[in-house]
């Protein structure tokens, strides 16, 4: 059979194509069954997270706070009497959420007893830096957080 | 065992199939406890006792257990109070988790200072690594289940851990919350790793390393 | 599989450690499959496949259902509509389910017609029995889940059945529905067989079923 | 040793008595676990289910009819203009709710489609046997079922 002779550098060269092939089709497959599941899982945006952010001045009397969804994530707004201060809620320490004391006119992680002032700084606690602010402006009678 | 004639009708009718005298032979009857068995090798065998009787409670428990913020407590609350032997089951299940913990790491020490991790065991211990980091996570998932305040802000701390890793740290925090903090979503999230995917994944890795050790047999003597 | 020098240095390691050589040629390298086996034989296998996709999507539809009468419908509409991909992971499940009842029912009419049940496999056929019925009431409890108007007539006309029997019956039907009419302590029941009691059933017997195939060898040739 | 000699037959009866020992304890050690999930899982006596109940004949116009708990399970009472009846609502055939249609004077079981007059009479469908009936009575502008 010199004619069906077939020299094994081809026959190598398309035992590694057909390898390569398997191995294409394969990581494809794998990937494609995989891709819908790990999207399953993933956090759905809430629309509502999402930009601007408005509170009415009514709802927001000198000394009380209010907790709201801001960019998806946890917000306090305080009225401290002297104006309005947006920070954000998530304690940097563990991620716990923050609690507005009116009392003593700070804000409380209840996770490892944090105290931040209205500004956001450490005043106590294991917090390793202070709560971001975010910039807050008032219009028609409105506390408006975010958009332009 | 006292061979009646019952007995071994039985026995000879499954031999004639599956010829399995040889087998159970050697894995029960003509097994031999090597002499310096002491009591410390227990210690993995009440663990597996242990993830039963959770096993059991925790089906149990399920009967009734309603995965929302709104009905969770509720529903624990009504177990304990309203049905019958509630209490009891729901007692069983919360001290056997805190006892399942105990036992796998006391264990753990008893293989590490006999140094029966050693070789040909190393794969024992890496099986046994793995399971005690699942019975961790374990106890983790089913302690945020009723949705108390210890609960929610444990499982906002526990979830926040990952996050100090490199750049997947936040994208791990967020799959494991099932949203931005800790939520109704996080809450069947981590019920559905509760009583399904960490109990299979335990029965696994506990099926492996226990043909591993009667492949290799007990470690010792000293 | 062409063996590689790092594939055998693997196998050196764990041969030294567990003497699994000779054990993984019985059963993979040197297993022979008798020349008569056809397609017909795949059916078993088929049925494991299903189950095993069941298991995966079953745990990622636990990731949002919520088993309680006024969230269940509403938490699977929230999987289909608003979670990405959730209507393929339901749809997968529900398909899967009718599916694997068929392929079960296929694979015991394979057996029945080439008499693959008689000795020495009347044991395969039995476990096979319960392997049916296991099947046929994951089913019927899965049914129930998404509390629908059929879900709800189903499980009461399901539940009744056992009624039929004498002198225990009504105390089964009581104790399938945990109260006197089908309600939500039947759903979370219902729920608890559905995702852990029953697949960990099926995965029992199926094992058990998979260890006396491999022992007496596939049935023929006929 | 011919004192240490035991008789065999001492020796069986005790052997025997161990045995039984052990079986009886093994036995109430299961029995003594088992009882409490088998508890667990009874259906729990609801209260509002047992015994009298009463309906205010105001809330019962000729026509209507109220699904009530009746001894633990569910009845109808329907006001049929003539008077008060009072009908087990589940459906002797496999289990169903039935429900009052006012337009066709019926109860409908929604399974199989089964049919009954207000006397509890099947009309049509696979039901095996009529309604159980309940005596009523009437007192005090209220609709009494059971008690005395």
């Amino acid at each position: 059979m010199v004619d069906g002779t077939i020299d094994s550098d081809a026959l190598s060269k398309r035992r590694k194509f057909i390898k390569g092939l398997i191995g294409f089709f394969g990581i494809a497959t794998v990937a494609g069954v995989t891709y819908p599941f790990v999207r399953y899982l993933q956090p759905i945006k809430q629309q509502e997270g999402e930009g601007r952010v408005e509170i009415a001045e009514a709802d927001l009397p000198p000394g009380k706070a209010v907790l709201i969804n801001y960019k998806g994530n946890p917000a306090v707004v305080i009225n401290t009497g002297g104006g309005y201060i947006a920070l954000t809620a998530v304690c940097p320490h563990l991620g716990c959420i923050v609690k507005w004391q009116e009392e003593e006119g700070i804000l409380f992680c209840p996770c490892h007893a944090g105290k931040f002032d209205t500004d956001g700084n450490v005043l106590a606690g294991p917090p390793p830096r202070p709560l971001e602010k975010f910039p807050v402006r008032v219009a028609g009678g409105k506390v408006i957080l975010g958009g332009v | 065992m006292f061979a009646s004639k019952k007995d071994s009708a039985l026995l000879d009718w499954l031999e004639e199939r599956f010829t399995i005298k040889e087998e159970l032979e050697k894995n029960t009857t003509k097994k031999m406890v090597p002499p310096h068995i002491n009591w410390l090798y227990c210690l993995g065998g009440l663990s597996l006792t242990i993830f039963i009787i959770q096993v059991v409670t925790g089906v149990f428990l399920m009967m009734y257990y309603k995965p929302t913020p709104e009905l969770a407590y509720g529903s624990i609350e009504f177990i304990v109070k309203e049905v019958p032997y509630g209490w009891l089951i729901q007692r069983v299940h919360s001290i056997g988790a805190n006892t399942m913990i105990i036992l796998v790491m006391a264990h753990m020490v008893r293989v590490l200072f006999y140094n029966a991790y050693q070789k040909p065991r190393e794969l024992h211990w890496i099986s046994g690594i793995f399971l005690f980091g699942l019975t961790l996570i374990t106890s983790f998932t089913g302690y945020l289940l009723p949705w108390t305040q210890l609960s929610y802000w444990g499982a906002t701390v526990g979830t926040n851990m990952p996050g100090s890793a490199p750049i997947i740290g936040e994208w791990m925090v967020r799959m494991s919350r099932g949203s931005e903090q800790v939520s109704g979503v996080t809450l069947t999230r981590f019920f559905a790793l509760h009583v399904v995917v960490l109990p299979a994944m335990i029965s696994a890795f506990a099926g492996w390393h226990f043909v591993m050790i009667r492949r290799t047999g007990v470690a010792g003597p000293f």
